[in-house]
Formats: C-alpha cells, sequence, structure tokens
C-alpha cells in the first residue's frame, strides 16, 4: 500500500512541477509587452549608445580642422596589438626651428582589442572613444584609417609632451 | 599554521629542504631526486596535509628548467610553495606528482608541452594543446623560435 | 590510480567512439570529447582541447604588466573584470601599493555583477544542453540589464579592461548605482521563476540527481573548484578563505553541499546568484568617496622574485603567476585557469552514464574552451 | 440539426455521380482520385507552412523574444522564404553512404504521413475514406514513419544519425503502445473504429465531457504519447540537438531535410487532429444538453472550423511543452512508458469499460 501511495504521490508531484513550469512560459506567452528585443535597424534613428562605449578610437578636430596630437608615439608604443601607428614628419616653422608634427595617424581597427590603453596614456588628450559600432566593410583595407583629417594641424597652445618612454 | 610554523615543522621533518621566505609563501626546494619523496611527505603529513595543489608552474630558466608547486592545506588552510629545477634544460626529466594530486596530470602535460619537462612514470606523457604529431619545439622556451610569431 | 585512466584501456576496437566537438552544439566551444561508447552507455571520456590555444602565457612575455590585463580579458571571457583583477591585485600587492577604498569597493561590485552574468549565461545554457529551450533566452534577458551597466561604466560590455594597476580606468557612471540598485530589486523578482521553470521541474530532476559523483577527496585532488568543486563540500572559496577587494567587508555565505552530483553544482550556482546579489546590496550604498586611481609610474617593474595572486573567477580559482626579473616584462606568467583543472575531471564523473548525462555533467561543470587552451 | 447546411455529403455525390456518368468508371476513378490527391497535396504544404510559422512564432512569445518580423508583416513570409532556400540548396552527397536508402528514407516518412491523413474526417462530408477500421488504420500508418526514420539513420554512415535512429526506434516500440491503448479507451466507449460514427457519437457532448475521469486520463497519456511518437520535445531524443547535434537526419540537406521537418509537423497535426476526433468531437460543434439556444448558434460556425480550431488548441498545448521542459533521458524515457503511462492505461480501460458496462456515462 505504502509504495502505491509513493508511487501516486511522485506521479502528481511530478505532475505539479511540471504545471509550474508551464504557468511561466504561459505567463510570457500571454504577456507580450514584456519583450525587450529592439528592432536594430529600425531604431536606427532613436539608438542612443551610451557615451563612453568603446567603439572606436577617433581624434577629435575643432571647426578649424585642428587637433591635438602632438607625435608623441605613446600611444604606439603603449598599444599592445601594434594597431597604432604614428608617423610624423619635420616641418620648419616660421622662426626657423624644426619641429615635430604629424603627418599620418594610421589606426588599424581590425587588430584593436579596444583596451583604452592609448586613450588612457595620451598626455594631450588628442584621441577618444567614439560610440561608433557599425563596422562592418566588404574589405579589409578600410578598416585601417587615418584618423587625423586632411590638412588638419595641430592645435597651438598645447602642453609639452611628457616623455614617458 | 603560519609560516614560521610551517618552516620548523619542515625543518624538523627533514633538514635537507632549502627553504626561504618568499614574498607571499613559505618556498621550498628541493632536488630532482627528492621531489617525489618531498611531495607525497607534503601531502601525507598530518599536521601539513597539503591535499590541493592550486597551481603548477613549468619555467625555463635558459640555464635550467624548474617547476613550481602551489600547495595548500584544505584542513589546515596554510599553503606552501615548493620548486624544483632540473638538471639541465636540454634533457629536462623530473618525477611525476600526479598519482599524489591527481590534477597534475593534466598540468604536467601542459607543462611538457609548452616547456618541454618530461615527466617519468606519468601515465599519459602527450602534448594537451599542440599537435602531437607535427610540432617542433616547446614555446614557452625562451629560444623558441616561430617564422609567424608577429613582434609589435 | 587505476580506475583513473581506464579511457586508455578502454579505447578499443569493438567500442563505438564518438567525437562530440570540435564543433558540436553542447561543448559551448572548440572543445572535443573522444568518448568511448556501449550503447548509450559512456565507458570513457578522453578531452583534447588546444583548438583555440592562442599562447598567451608567450605573448605576456612580451608585453607590460599594463598590456598584459587586455589579455587576460579573453582567457574566461565571462569572468573578464575578475581576471583584470588578480593582474592588477598582483602588481599591487607587489608593489605594495594600497589602493583606495572606493576602488576596492568598486571592484567588487563589478566581480559580483559579472559573476550574476555569468551564472546567468550558465544557467541558460545548462537548460539548453538538458534540452529546455526557453531557458537561453530568460537568461540573457536577464543578464542583458547588466551588460548594460557594464557598458555604462566600462565602454564595453563582454571584455571590459576596467582594471588597471592602481585603480580603475575611469570613475563609475553617474547612473551607476541607480542601475545596480534597479537591477537588484528586478532580478530579486525573476530569480524565483528560474526555480519555477527549471530546477523544481520533476524532467530537470531526474536528469541530475545522482549523476555525475565527485566526492570530496576526488574535488581537491583534481583541483575542481569554483561552484563546482563546492557542491563536492570542497570549501575553497577565495572570497571567504584569502579575502581580496572588499570581500573582508561584507558577509555572505559560501554555498557548500556535500553530495558532489550534478543537481547540487546546479544548485551551488543558483543559490550563488542570491549570495551575490547581498554582497552587492552591502557595497552598493556605501562607496566611499575617494580617487578611482592611484597614481603609478608609468613604467612598472616588479622587484625580482615570484608572485602569486588568487582571486575567485566565476568558474572557481583563478590564479596569476609572475616570475619576475625585475624587467619591465614579466619573465613568465602564468595563468592558473579554474576549468583546466574542473575539465581533467570530466572522465570521471561521467564514465557509466549515458550520453545525454555527459552533456549534462559537461554543462554542470560549466566550461570555458578558451579559458581552458588559453 | 442546422449544421447540416454545412454538410458537403451531396455535393460530392454528385461530383461523384457526375463523373461516373460521362466516363468510364476507371477514368473516372484516375480523376476522383487525382482531384483528392491535388487537394490533399495543397492543404499538406499550407498546413505544413502555417506550422512552421505557428511554432516559431509561438515558441517566440513564450520564449520572450519577437520571433520571425522580417519577411512580410509580422514574419508572416518566413516559412516560404525558408522553404525557398531550401529548395535551393545543395544535395550533398554522403561518401559511402547507402544511396538508395538514404534518398528513399524521406519519402517513407512524408508518405507514412501523407496516408494517414487519407482517414481523419475534417468536416461532415469532407472525408477522403472513411474505413469502418480507420482508428487502427491511422494507427497503423502513422507508425509507419519510424521505418524512414531508422532507415535515414542506419544509411546515412554516421554515427550520431545512427545512435538517433535507434533510440526514435526504442521509443516509437513502447510509445505505440500508449497510443493504441488511450485510442482503445474512447473505441470502448464509442462502440466503433469508424471515425465519422465516433464524430457522431459525440453529437450530445464531446467524449472528454461524457467520458468521465477515464477519457480525460486517456486524452492526457494520448498527448504525452502521441508527442513521443512524433519525435517532438521533451521526447525529442531521436534529434536531440545538444547531445546527437540534429540525430537521424544530421546528414540531410535541401529538400530532403525539408521532408523530413514538413513530416514532422505533419505528424503533429495529424495526432493533433486525432485527438480533436477522438477526445472533443472532431467537427462536431460544442453542444450542451438542454441548451438548445446555444447550441443552434454553434451550428452556425461550420464544422471545418470547429475540427482545425480544436486542431490548432492541441498542437499549441504540444508547443507549450516542448518549448517548457527538458528533454528526458533515453532511460527516463522508457521509465516513464513502462512503469507509469502503461499501467495507468490499462488500468484506465478496465475503468472505462465498465463504466460503458454499467452506463455510467453521459
Amino acid at each position: 500500500m505504502n509504495s502505491i501511495i509513493t508511487y501516486l504521490k511522485e506521479l502528481f508531484g511530478g505532475i505539479k512541477t511540471l504545471l509550474k513550469g508551464m504557468m511561466v512560459t504561459g505567463y510570457y506567452f500571454v504577456h507580450p509587452r514584456s519583450i525587450i528585443t529592439q528592432q536594430y535597424p529600425e531604431n536606427r534613428k532613436t539608438l542612443q549608445m551610451f557615451d563612453r562605449f568603446k567603439g572606436q578610437v577617433s581624434m577629435p578636430h575643432d571647426e578649424n580642422n585642428l587637433h591635438k596630437c602632438t607625435a608623441c608615439n605613446i600611444c604606439e608604443i603603449n598599444c599592445p596589438n601594434g594597431s597604432i601607428e604614428v608617423i610624423s614628419k619635420q616641418v620648419e616653422k616660421a622662426d626657423g626651428k624644426t619641429k615635430k608634427e604629424l603627418d599620418t595617424y594610421i589606426y588599424k581597427l581590425s587588430m584593436c582589442t579596444f583596451c583604452g590603453l592609448c586613450i588612457k596614456v595620451c598626455p594631450q588628450d588628442a584621441i577618444v572613444f567614439t560610440p561608433e559600432f557599425e563596422h562592418a566593410v566588404f574589405n579589409q583595407d578600410k578598416l585601417i584609417k587615418t584618423l587625423n583629417k586632411p590638412g588638419s594641424s595641430l592645435k597651438e597652445k598645447v602642453k609639452e609632451p611628457i616623455n614617458i618612454i | 599554521m603560519n609560516n614560521e610554523q610551517l618552516k620548523e615543522k619542515i625543518r624538523s621533518i627533514d633538514s635537507n629542504i632549502e627553504i626561504t621566505d618568499g614574498p607571499q609563501y613559505v618556498t621550498l626546494s628541493v632536488s630532482p631526486a627528492d621531489l617525489h619523496k618531498t611531495a607525497l611527505m607534503l601531502k601525507t603529513q598530518a599536521d601539513l596535509s597539503f591535499d590541493y595543489l592550486f597551481c603548477l608552474t613549468g619555467n625555463d630558466l635558459t640555464d635550467a628548467c624548474s617547476v613550481v608547486y602551489h600547495l595548500e592545506s584544505f584542513k589546515h588552510r596554510h599553503c606552501i610553495v615548493l620548486t624544483v629545477k632540473t638538471a639541465n634544460r636540454e634533457n629536462a626529466v623530473l618525477d611525476s606528482v600526479c598519482d599524489i594530486w591527481i590534477t597534475a596530470d593534466f598540468h604536467e602535460r601542459e607543462v611538457y608541452d609548452l616547456v618541454g619537462i618530461t615527466f617519468t612514470n606519468h601515465p599519459d606523457m602527450r602534448r594537451i594543446f599542440l599537435n602531437e604529431e607535427d610540432w617542433v619545439g616547446y614555446p614557452l622556451r625562451k629560444d623558441y623560435t616561430d617564422n609567424n610569431i608577429v613582434l609589435r | 590510480m587505476e580506475d583513473l585512466f581506464i579511457i586508455s584501456d578502454a579505447i578499443q576496437e569493438e567500442e563505438y567512439i564518438i567525437n562530440m566537438g570540435p564543433q558540436h552544439p553542447s561543448t559551448h566551444g572548440v572543445l572535443r570529447f573522444k568518448v568511448s561508447l556501449k550503447g548509450e552507455t559512456v565507458l570513457g571520456v578522453e578531452p583534447h582541447c588546444g583548438y583555440i590555444h592562442r599562447g598567451i602565457e608567450k605573448m605576456c612575455e612580451r608585453l607590460t604588466y599594463q598590456q598584459v590585463i587586455h589579455l587576460t580579458d579573453r582567457l574566461d571571457y565571462l569572468s573578464a573584470h575578475i581576471n583584470n583583477e588578480a593582474v592588477c591585485l598582483l602588481v599591487e600587492n607587489a608593489l605594495q601599493i594600497e589602493v583606495p577604498e572606493r576602488v576596492k569597493y568598486i571592484r567588487t561590485i563589478l566581480s559580483e555583477l559579472s559573476r550574476l552574468a555569468s551564472h546567468q549565461l550558465w544557467w541558460c545554457a545548462f537548460g539548453m544542453d538538458l534540452g529546455a529551450l526557453t531557458t537561453y533566452f530568460y537568461g540573457l534577458r536577464d543578464r542583458e540589464p547588466i551588460l548594460d551597466i557594464f557598458e555604462e561604466t566600462t565602454g564595453a560590455r563582454l571584455l571590459q579592461s576596467f582594471n588597471c594597476p592602481g585603480g580603475l580606468m575611469n570613475d563609475i557612471h553617474p547612473n551607476f548605482i541607480k542601475r545596480v540598485k534597479d537591477y537588484i530589486v528586478y532580478f530579486r523578482k525573476k530569480l524565483p521563476e528560474y526555480d519555477e521553470l527549471l530546477t523544481g521541474n520533476v524532467i530537470l530532476q531526474e536528469r541530475t540527481n545522482d549523476i555525475g559523483f565527485l566526492t570530496l577527496e576526488d574535488a581537491i585532488s583534481y583541483g575542481v573548484t569554483g561552484p563546482s568543486g563546492r557542491a563536492s563540500g570542497f570549501a575553497c572559496d577565495v572570497r571567504k578563505h584569502h579575502p581580496y577587494s572588499a570581500y573582508d567587508k561584507v558577509e555572505f555565505k559560501e554555498i557548500l553541499f556535500d553530495k558532489g552530483d550534478t543537481f547540487h553544482r546546479y544548485k551551488a550556482r543558483v543559490e550563488e546568484m542570491w549570495e551575490s546579489l547581498k554582497i552587492i546590496e552591502q557595497l552598493i550604498d556605501n562607496i566611499p568617496e575617494g580617487d578611482f586611481v592611484v597614481k603609478m609610474k608609468p613604467i612598472i617593474r616588479l622587484p625580482e622574485g615570484e608572485y602569486y595572486q588568487r582571486v575567485e573567477a566565476c568558474r572557481g580559482e583563478f590564479g596569476v603567476y609572475v616570475l619576475s626579473t625585475g624587467d619591465k616584462y614579466p619573465y613568465r606568467v602564468k595563468f592558473r585557469s579554474p576549468n583546466f583543472s574542473n575539465l581533467s575531471a570530466i572522465n570521471l564523473l561521467s564514465a557509466g552514464h549515458k550520453i545525454a548525462d555527459l552533456v549534462a555533467i559537461s554543462g554542470s561543470l560549466d566550461l570555458v574552451i578558451p579559458d581552458i587552451d588559453r | 440539426m442546422t449544421f447540416n447546411i454545412y454538410d458537403l455529403t451531396s455535393f460530392n455525390q454528385w461530383v461523384d455521380k457526375t463523373l461516373y456518368d460521362s466516363l468510364p468508371a476507371f477514368w473516372a476513378m484516375i480523376i476522383e482520385m487525382t482531384l483528392i490527391g491535388v487537394a490533399f497535396l495543397l492543404f499538406y504544404a499550407l498546413i505544413g507552412l502555417f506550422l512552421v510559422y505557428a511554432e516559431r512564432k509561438v515558441c517566440a512569445f513564450i520564449q520572450n523574444r519577437v520571433g520571425p518580423n522580417r519577411v512580410g508583416p509580422y514574419g508572416i513570409f518566413q516559412t516560404i522564404a525558408d522553404f525557398i532556400k531550401l529548395l535551393m540548396k545543395e544535395l550533398i552527397p554522403i561518401n559511402k553512404a547507402d544511396k538508395f536508402l538514404f534518398n528513399l528514407a524521406p519519402f517513407i516518412v512524408i508518405i507514412a504521413s501523407f496516408m494517414a491523413i487519407a482517414a481523419i474526417p475534417f468536416g461532415l462530408g469532407l472525408h477522403a475514406i472513411d474505413f469502418n477500421i480507420g482508428v487502427f488504420y491511422v494507427m497503423a500508418v502513422s507508425s509507419l514513419g519510424v521505418i524512414g526514420v531508422l532507415l535515414a539513420g542506419w544509411s546515412s554512415n554516421n554515427k550520431y544519425s545512427l545512435i538517433g535512429a535507434m533510440r526514435s526506434g526504442a521509443q516509437i516500440v513502447s510509445y505505440e503502445l500508449s497510443v493504441g491503448l488511450s485510442m482503445v479507451t474512447i473505441v470502448i466507449l464509442a462502440g466503433s473504429m469508424q471515425l465519422s460514427t465516433i464524430v457522431e457519437a459525440q453529437r450530445d457532448g464531446w467524449f472528454i465531457f461524457t467520458g468521465h475521469v477515464p477519457a480525460l486520463i486517456a486524452f492526457l497519456i494520448f498527448i504525452i504519447a502521441s508527442t513521443a511518437e512524433t519525435n517532438r520535445g521533451p521526447f525529442d531524443l531521436a534529434e536531440a540537438e545538444s547531445e546527437l547535434t540534429a540525430g537521424y537526419h544530421t546528414e540531410y540537406s535541401g529538400i530532403k531535410f525539408a521532408f523530413f521537418f514538413l513530416a514532422e509537423y505533419m505528424n503533429m497535426f495529424i495526432v493533433a487532429s486525432i485527438a480533436a476526433t477522438l477526445f472533443w468531437g472532431g467537427w462536431m460543434p460544442l453542444h450542451i444538453g438542454g441548451w438548445a439556444g446555444f447550441n443552434t448558434v454553434m451550428d452556425y460556425i461550420p464544422p471545418f472550423f470547429w475540427y482545425m480550431g480544436k486542431t490548432m488548441v492541441v498542437i499549441f498545448i504540444m508547443m507549450w511543452f516542448k518549448w517548457t521542459f527538458p528533454r528526458l533521458r533515453i532511460d527516463q524515457l522508457l521509465k516513464l512508458e513502462w512503469k507509469y503511462l502503461l499501467p495507468i492505461n490499462l488500468f484506465n480501460i478496465i475503468l472505462m469499460a465498465l463504466i460503458v458496462l454499467l452506463g455510467w456515462h453521459f
């Protein structure tokens, strides 16, 4: 007799647990409002990324097409994967001194691991992370980006670069 | 037991073991011949009972290879480090401890694979990550070269 | 010893050998199990790893200590923050730098959030391994707010690289505290649902109870740590026994069971989610004011010697061993990954059970393959 | 009865008579068969497309997500797009596979499900063949599909497939018993194996109401066992994707895979319609004894809609538990059958027989 009671207990206990689970899924079936899925390409206009989102490294330019990079190479040294290449040139100033200036700032997005070291160590805050995230391209070469805009030059009155390494 | 007591205890058991103070843990250095014996002692000695091997590292020291065993006791909650240096680098051979701590089975295979120390009495001394058939050399050795290494 | 290595004897001509992996839905990555079967019964499992071996330890030898951190993200990507923390703690302890209390609190909160996110992902994947596909979406749904919190503060959802030696890369976002508090309220409501949907379910009970026993002795000897080890009674919680960051300031229970079967490994993780919530609740209101980073020299040189730092990652004890020669690069870095040791027990656990149990067991160990292969 | 306005019998007889009058008997028969075959093929394809879409949508809502929503409004053309994709996919030949059996297997599966559909009464007069042993026929034919599954598993020369096929074999052999016995319970109550008679017998109340507890138990067992028979979750061991990647159809691609896929949904439809026919009165509208007004209103809803509605409800229940429960293990699957379902079922039959003998049913 005992065995029959345990048998029935097991049976109904089991069915009860199954029904409990079905209640949970049933609840969500009739509550489609709780869906949090974002309709991505459609919501592109309203989509707001977080400010700190590490989308890609970029170099802000002001309205006069001036950037802050002094071509000190600290970012290049600190980058663990060699995704930054700073090419500098010697420019003769009006007073006859030659000065190192940024020629091209090459950023290889495909090699970047978004560790943030370049931005952390930059003494001039010349580069920042911007939250662009749509990086898909058909050609890998397009992922090698030049961050300084053509014709841009150094913003004057910047701090002297601190020579670290 | 704290570090001082540990040192005393070990000294009282075996005076041949070289004991030094590391930054965190007491470090024991033994010769390859004494390795298995000492390891067994550390595990079985009731006051020590180091039954949990939480890390096993193989190092290439350019003149020799060394293996570092980090041990903890589940019962007494004290930790100790056991180091052993092989006689030479080209033919680095040590005794396996995987009969004492079974976790050493995989870790020793890893050390064999990457550093190139062969463990005797290991039941299954094969490479664990790299390909058994065609991989040449031991990557974590300092003189290892590979055409595919990308330097920054 | 004899029963340990039955596999080499067991794989014989007559047995039915199947490869689970490297491309198999239940191995959660590129891990390969060479399974020898007799009918449906598993005779032995031989794990073959290395499919995603990237040589991180070798790479670390050419990187500075700051640069090593971002590689630890790529080990156990689900506890990226905790792995970062391990390297930072190692450097800080070696240089004897005392980080501000604020940093400790934030690190602890972020670690526990990672643990929650990781256990949620494990829960959904475990349900899916057993064939309950719905759990996957519920788990991911509840994990999403955590990733948002991470994204807002650290700038990345998964591989945060938010720690640096001496502190954090950035201060917490002004919204952080409010979001975390909201999340705790939200998740406290959702967590009982997990129990209703899966834990109590008679099919799950049948599938996991008395399957894959791991005794205490075996757990210690195999070095099975984390919730998997604690389900066998192996009190191995580094947070409790060797506290770091702010863990000595909070009250929490180390979840211990003594049965050590698949169900208790499951249970241990679900219970840990509750404990993580408790830890966050205790800390979130009391984050002290202060700096988020200590000024460090730009080049970190550890004094000559050996260093070891243990932390409690989501799957068990994560350790970093550094052999320094006083150079700016570490001479040798070794990561003690919890999954590597946990994996070694798979043959012991699954021998004699069915194929379906092998899937459940490997699911209950919560293996993350990049962490195994490094 | 007012629902007789929807009776198609006279229309069928008229078509039959015209054909036989104008053509030789042989050709008339051929044309009739072709007509019915084409009708069923269309129906089959439509139902298949609809069910795949319904399944995806239902599981999406259960899982708290949106589901297909890209192709057409609410993604209604998703399955058509999928079908086109499957048609265009390469049929990958398998080395060392038994080519003939490998190609034969999907056809056996799909033909078995196609045959079963013939005996199902969709409405008054909407009935391809009204066997006097309809229940028996449907049961026999629907279990033929397992041969296809076994052949698929064996011939694809894949270890996962073979394990899957063997599991499927063990599963069907045992669950066929429960399906049969729970049908027998209703046959006892109805006193006939002819499906049309069974539906007629439910004119004054569906068997699930008139048959007391045994009918309810039989219904539950039928749902569980038939889910297992169609290899659907939580009994989808034959294709358990977390264990066996895709089980018996691992090696199939393109249209051959589509056959398996379609057959699965059609089998689900067939067992659901049998459940609806046996327990919920098939196309019979909901009648409550004594409420003449209510019954008349119900009669204005065409029988076909009644039938489809009931079937869809049963299908929804099957989907609901597929998307809620974890999968069983093979030994538990067999344990469930032999330890729980079979004894309960046998007991249930005796109970039902007693009730019928003593005249306790309504």
